[in-house]
C-alpha cells in the first residue's frame, strides 16, 4: 500500500466514522439546535467524501448549497418554531422499535443485495474529464440524446415554484404586507 | 422642508371640531421630494450624496491639522483652553488683588443647587455689609454659569483649571476670597475722599482656599488628615447648617 | 534571470499543499513539516494580521473622525493590538448559567474554522499560496457559510434575546447579499473562463478585468464591495451587532478568549473580501500590465507580486474602512430593499451583459 | 478482503447513511427534525450517485449531474418546509407531527 493510498483509506475511514456518528446525533439528539449542527458536520463530512470520489465541483455545491443555504434555513426554522429551553419529547417504544426494524431491515436487505451483486466496474483507472465542471456544464444544456437541459429547466422552475410558494406561505395573512417591512426575514421576499 | 409655506399653499379649509371652527392649511408637497423627480434622479442624487459625505471624511483624514485630541499629560504646559470654556469658579480680582465682589448674596440665589454659600460682616470702619467668606462648593456645581449672570458687579469668572482630582471630598469646598473685606469699589472710593484709607484697608482678614468652614458636618473621614480650620463658629458658619 | 523575471513566464505557480504533494512520494517527513508550516505559517499570519487590521482600522477611524487613536502604547500606539490581546487572554471567561454550553464552545471555533478555511486559498503570490483548489470560487462562498453559522449557533446558544435578534438577522442578511457577491463572483468567472483563482490571476496577465471589463467589470466590482461589507456585517451593515439596539448583538455574552475569536475573524474576513476583490477584479499578485506593451509590463514587472497584491489589498481594505467611517447604519428595511429591489437585479442584468461581452469578445484585449 | 475503500465500503457507507436517515424519519417528532431526516436520505442518495458514477461509469459524469439536481430539490424542498413550518407554528404553536392531525378526521 503506497502513502497516497494509505493517506485515501485513513480519510475515508475517520470521515465515514464522523459522519456516521454525527447522524446518529441528528436523529437522536433532544435538543433540535443540536442535530442541526450533527447534520452540517455529516453534510461537510459528505464534501469529504465527493473529494476522495473526485468529484471537487460537486463537493463545493454541496457546501454551497447545503452548509451555506440548506442548514441555515433549517436553523432559521428552528430559531423560529422553538426556543432554547425546548426539547423535544421521545418516541413512543413502539414507534422506535418500528423505525428501528424498518431501517435496520433496509440495511441488511441492501447490504445483502449488494454483497451478492457483480456490479459490472469500470477499469481501474479509468480516464475521468480533465475539468468535471466544464464537462457537467456541457451535460447540464446540452439538447442531445446525452444531454440534461430538460430536467436543468425544470428544476429552475421547481426553484421559482418553491420560492414564490414559500413567500406566500410564510405570510402572516392577518397583518397587511405593508406592516412587515419592519421585519427582516418577512419583507420584501426575503423569506427564501 | 420643516415649515409650512402659507403662500405657497393652494388649499385651504375650515373644519370643526365640537363647536369651534379650525382653519386647516394644507401643506404644499416639497418641491424636492422624491414624487415629483424620476427614480434615475433619484438615484443620482443619492449615490452623488455618498460621494459628498466621503469626501468630507477623506478631508479630514488627509489633513492631521483638524485632528482636535489633546495628548493631555503631555502637552499640560502648553494646553489652553478654549474661551468658553468653565473650568472653576473665580473671584475677579485687579492687580492690587482687590475683588470686586461686595457679597450682595445674588448669586447665592441664583444657583439651583445651593453650591454657594455667602456670609457677610460688618465693617467695622465704615459700617457696610462685605464680603466675609465665599464658599463654592464644585461637588456640586453644574456649571450652569446662572452665578455669573446673575451678578450685577461683574465679580465672577470661570477659569481654566480643570484638574480638581483630590483624595478627599471635602477638598472640593473653597473659599474664593482671598480676604475678608471691603470690596474695590468702597476701596476707591475711600482713596478718592482720602476717608481712613489705611484703616479699611487693616480690616481685610486672610481667608485661605480650604480656610472654610469644614462641609460634611465636621466628620473626620478616616486616613485624611484633618482640614486647618479657623475657630470661627460663633459668626461665620455657614447658613445651612 | 534577469530575462527569466521579465517574461510572463516567471509567474510559476507553486503552492505549499503543491510541495507537500510533491514531496510525499519522496520523503513523507518532507511533506510533514510543508503541512505543518502551512498550519503554522496560516496561524501566525492570522493573529499578527488580525492584530495589524484592528490596529489600522483604529487609527483610520480616528483619523477619519478628527482624532487621533491610540498613542500611548509604543511608538503611536503601534502595540495597543497586542496590550489588548494581553488584556482579552486575562479576562473571565463566563459562560451563561442557561447557555447551551457545547454550542456556546463551538460557535467561535465555526468562525474561525470559516476564515482560516477561506484564508488557505488566497492566492498572495505565485508562490506564497496553501491550496490552489481547482474550485477556488465556489470553495471561497462556501466556507463564508461556516462564519454566518458560527454566528447563528452564538446567537442561540447564549439564550440571550439580544443574541437572538442580532444572529437571525445576520442569518438573512448573510443568505441574502451572498446571491449578489456570487453574482458578481461569477462576471469574473465568465471573463476568465476559469473558477481556479491561480488562473482568473494569470488570466489577467492583458489587464485587469475591472478595465478589461470595463462597464460590467466595474458594476461588478461596486455590487462585490457592497454586498461583502453587508456580508462582513461591517457598518453601515452592521445590524446584527447594532450597539444601540442589540447591545452586542450575537457577541453580547462572550468575552475573553472566545470573544476576541469572534473579533479576529471579523477582521480577517475583512482581508479575506478584500483580498478577493483584489484577485478578481485588480489582478491579484498580477503587476499592472497593458496587453501589447511589452516594455511597460516588463517595468511593471520588477515590483514584486507580492507588493501588488498587498497594495491592492491595502486600497480596498482602505476603501472598506472609509465607508464605514461615512455612512450611518441602515434600517433592517433599507437593507432588504438595497439586495432584493437594487442590487440583485443588477446583478442579474450584468451577469447577461457579461454573457454577452465574453460571446463576442467585446472587451480589451481578447486574443490568446 | 482489502481495506482499501472499494464499490462495497463506499455503499455500505451510504446505506448506513440512509437507514439512519430512515430511523430519523420514522421516529422524529420535531418536523424541523424529520426534515433534517430527509436532508439526510437525499444525502445518501446523492453520494450513492457519485459512487457508482466513480466506480462504474468513470469517463462520463451523467452521476454528478444527477447530484447536482438533488442538491437542488433538496434546497427547494428545504424552502418549501420552512415556510410550511412557520405558518404552521404560527397557527398552531406546535412543530410536532403527532400532535398535527386535524385532517385525520
Amino acid at each position: 500500500m503506497n502513502p497516497a493510498e494509505l493517506t485515501h483509506t485513513i480519510v475515508f475511514y475517520g470521515l465515514a466514522l464522523v459522519s456516521i456518528v454525527a447522524a446518529l446525533l441528528v436523529v437522536t439528539v433532544k435538543r433540535i439546535f443540536r442535530a442541526a449542527v450533527a447534520l452540517a458536520t455529516v453534510l461537510v463530512c459528505g464534501a469529504g467524501f465527493y473529494i476522495l470520489l473526485d468529484y471537487d465541483f460537486i463537493a463545493g455545491i454541496q457546501l454551497l448549497v447545503y452548509v451555506g443555504g440548506i442548514v441555515i434555513l433549517i436553523v432559521f426554522a428552528v430559531m423560529l418554531t422553538s426556543s432554547l429551553e425546548d426539547t423535544e419529547i421521545r418516541p413512543s417504544k413502539s414507534r422506535k422499535a418500528l423505525g428501528i426494524i424498518s431501517s435496520l431491515g433496509f440495511l441488511a436487505t441492501a447490504l445483502i443485495a449488494f454483497q451478492s451483486t457483480s456490479f459490472p466496474l469500470s477499469a481501474p483507472t479509468p480516464e475521468q474529464p480533465s475539468d468535471v465542471a466544464l464537462e457537467i456544464g456541457r451535460k447540464l444544456l446540452g439538447y442531445g440524446s446525452d444531454g440534461y437541459v430538460l430536467p436543468f429547466e425544470i428544476i429552475s422552475l421547481l426553484l421559482l415554484s418553491a420560492v414564490i410558494g414559500a413567500i406566500v406561505v410564510a405570510r402572516n395573512p392577518l397583518k397587511k404586507s405593508s406592516d412587515l417591512s419592519g421585519q427582516s426575514e418577512q419583507s420584501d421576499g426575503s423569506a427564501t | 422642508m420643516g415649515y409650512i409655506d402659507t403662500k405657497k399653499s393652494t388649499k385651504a379649509k375650515v373644519t370643526t371640531v365640537g363647536n369651534t371652527p379650525i382653519n386647516v392649511v394644507i401643506a404644499p408637497r416639497s418641491p424636492s421630494g422624491a414624487d415629483s423627480e424620476s427614480l434615475l434622479t433619484t438615484i443620482f442624487k443619492s449615490v452623488k450624496s455618498l460621494f459628498v459625505g466621503m469626501k468630507v471624511t477623506i478631508g479630514y483624514l488627509v489633513r492631521p491639522s483638524t485632528v482636535v485630541t489633546q495628548q493631555y499629560p503631555e502637552n499640560r504646559e502648553t494646553l489652553k483652553m478654549f474661551d468658553r470654556f468653565r473650568g472653576q469658579l473665580r473671584l475677579i480680582k485687579d492687580e492690587n488683588n482687590y475683588m470686586n465682589c461686595n457679597g450682595c448674596n445674588f448669586c447665592e440665589i441664583a444657583c439651583p443647587n445651593g453650591s454657594i454659600v455667602i456670609t457677610d460682616q460688618r465693617n467695622p470702619v465704615n459700617e457696610k455689609l462685605e464680603l466675609e467668606r465665599f464658599l463654592w462648593r464644585l461637588d456640586s456645581c453644574t456649571f450652569c454659569n446662572a452665578c455669573l449672570q446673575a451678578c450685577p458687579h461683574d465679580a465672577l469668572e470661570w477659569s481654566d483649571g480643570f484638574e480638581a482630582a483630590v483624595y478627599d471630598r471635602r477638598l472640593l469646598v473653597y473659599t474664593l476670597n482671598d480676604y475678608a473685606g471691603p470690596p474695590v469699589k468702597a476701596i476707591n472710593r475711600a482713596k478718592k475722599k482720602e476717608d481712613r484709607v489705611e484703616e479699611l484697608l487693616a480690616t481685610m482678614e486672610p481667608r485661605k482656599q480650604y480656610g472654610g468652614p469644614v462641609p460634611l458636618a465636621g466628620r473626620k473621614m478616616p486616613g485624611v488628615p484633618a482640614l486647618e480650620t479657623e475657630n470661627t463658629k460663633d459668626n461665620a458658619s455657614p447658613k445651612h447648617k | 534571470m534577469l530575462e527569466n523575471l521579465l517574461t510572463h513566464s516567471a509567474f510559476e505557480i507553486l503552492t505549499l499543499s503543491d510541495r507537500a504533494a510533491q514531496a510525499l512520494a519522496e520523503n513523507p517527513w518532507e511533506a510533514a513539516g510543508y503541512t505543518l508550516l502551512a498550519l503554522g505559517g496560516t496561524g501566525a499570519f492570522l493573529s499578527l494580521l488580525g492584530m495589524a487590521l484592528i490596529y489600522v482600522e483604529r487609527k483610520v477611524a480616528a483619523h477619519f473622525q478628527c482624532r487621533l487613536g491610540p498613542m500611548r502604547v509604543g511608538w503611536h500606539g503601534m502595540l495597543q493590538s497586542i496590550a489588548d490581546a494581553l488584556k482579552l487572554l486575562q479576562k473571565e471567561d463566563i459562560i451563561p448559567e442557561k447557555a447551551d454550553k457545547l454550542l456556546f464552545f463551538l460557535a467561535p471555533v465555526f468562525s474561525i474554522i470559516a476564515t482560516v478555511l477561506a484564508l488557505i486559498i488566497i492566492p498572495m503570490s505565485p508562490s506564497l499560496q496553501v491550496v490552489d483548489l481547482n474550485i477556488g470560487v465556489i470553495f471561497i462562498s462556501a466556507v463564508g457559510g461556516f462564519g454566518v453559522l458560527g454566528i447563528l449557533l452564538a446567537g442561540w446558544s447564549s439564550n440571550n434575546k439580544w443574541s437572538l435578534l442580532g444572529a437571525m438577522r445576520a442569518g438573512a442578511q448573510f443568505i441574502s447579499y451572498e446571491i449578489s457577491v456570487t453574482l458578481s463572483l461569477l462576471v469574473i468567472t465568465l471573463l476568465a473562463g476559469s473558477l481556479q483563482l491561480s488562473e482568473i490571476v494569470q488570466s489577467q496577465q492583458d489587464g485587469w478585468w475591472i478595465w478589461r471589463g470595463h462597464i460590467v467589470g466595474v458594476v461588478a466590482f461596486f455590487v462585490f464591495i457592497i454586498s461583502s461589507t453587508a456580508e462582513l456585517n461591517r457598518p453601515p451593515f452592521d445590524l446584527p451587532e447594532a450597539e444601540s439596539e442589540l447591545t452586542g448583538g450575537f457577541h453580547t455574552e462572550y468575552s475573553g478568549l472566545r470573544f476576541s475569536f469572534f473579533f479576529l475573524a471579523e477582521f480577517i474576513n475583512m482581508f479575506i473580501a478584500s483580498a478577493l476583490g483584489a484577485t478578481l477584479f485588480f489582478g491579484g499578485w498580477m503587476p499592472f500590465h497593458i496587453g501589447g506593451f511589452e516594455t511597460f509590463n516588463s517595468i511593471m514587472d520588477l515590483i514584486p507580486p507580492g507588493l501588488w497584491f498587498a497594495g491592492k489589498t491595502a486600497f480596498i481594505v482602505f476603501l472598506m474602512m472609509w465607508v464605514r467611517w461615512t455612512f450611518p447604519r441602515l434600517r433592517v428595511d433599507q437593507l432588504m430593499r438595497l439586495e432584493w429591489k437594487f442590487l440583485l437585479p443588477v446583478g442579474f442584468i450584468n451577469l447577461f451583459a457579461a454573457a454577452t461581452i465574453v460571446l463576442t469578445k467585446l472587451y480589451f484585449f481578447p486574443g490568446q | 478482503m482489502s481495506f482499501v475503500p472499494g464499490l462495497f465500503h463506499w455503499l455500505c457507507l451510504s446505506t448506513i447513511l440512509f437507514s439512519i436517515g430512515l430511523y430519523g424519519v420514522m421516529t422524529r417528532r420535531n418536523a424541523v427534525g424529520v426534515l433534517m431526516s430527509v436532508e439526510l436520505l437525499l444525502n445518501s442518495a446523492a453520494m450513492n450517485f457519485l459512487i457508482f458514477n466513480h466506480f462504474a461509469a468513470k469517463p462520463f459524469i451523467d452521476g454528478a449531474v444527477m447530484a447536482l439536481f438533488i442538491i437542488a430539490v433538496a434546497a427547494a424542498e428545504a424552502v418549501v418546509a420552512m415556510a410550511l413550518f412557520v405558518a404552521i407554528f404560527r397557527s398552531r404553536k406546535t412543530v410536532d407531527v403527532t400532535q398535527i392531525d386535524t385532517l385525520k378526521g
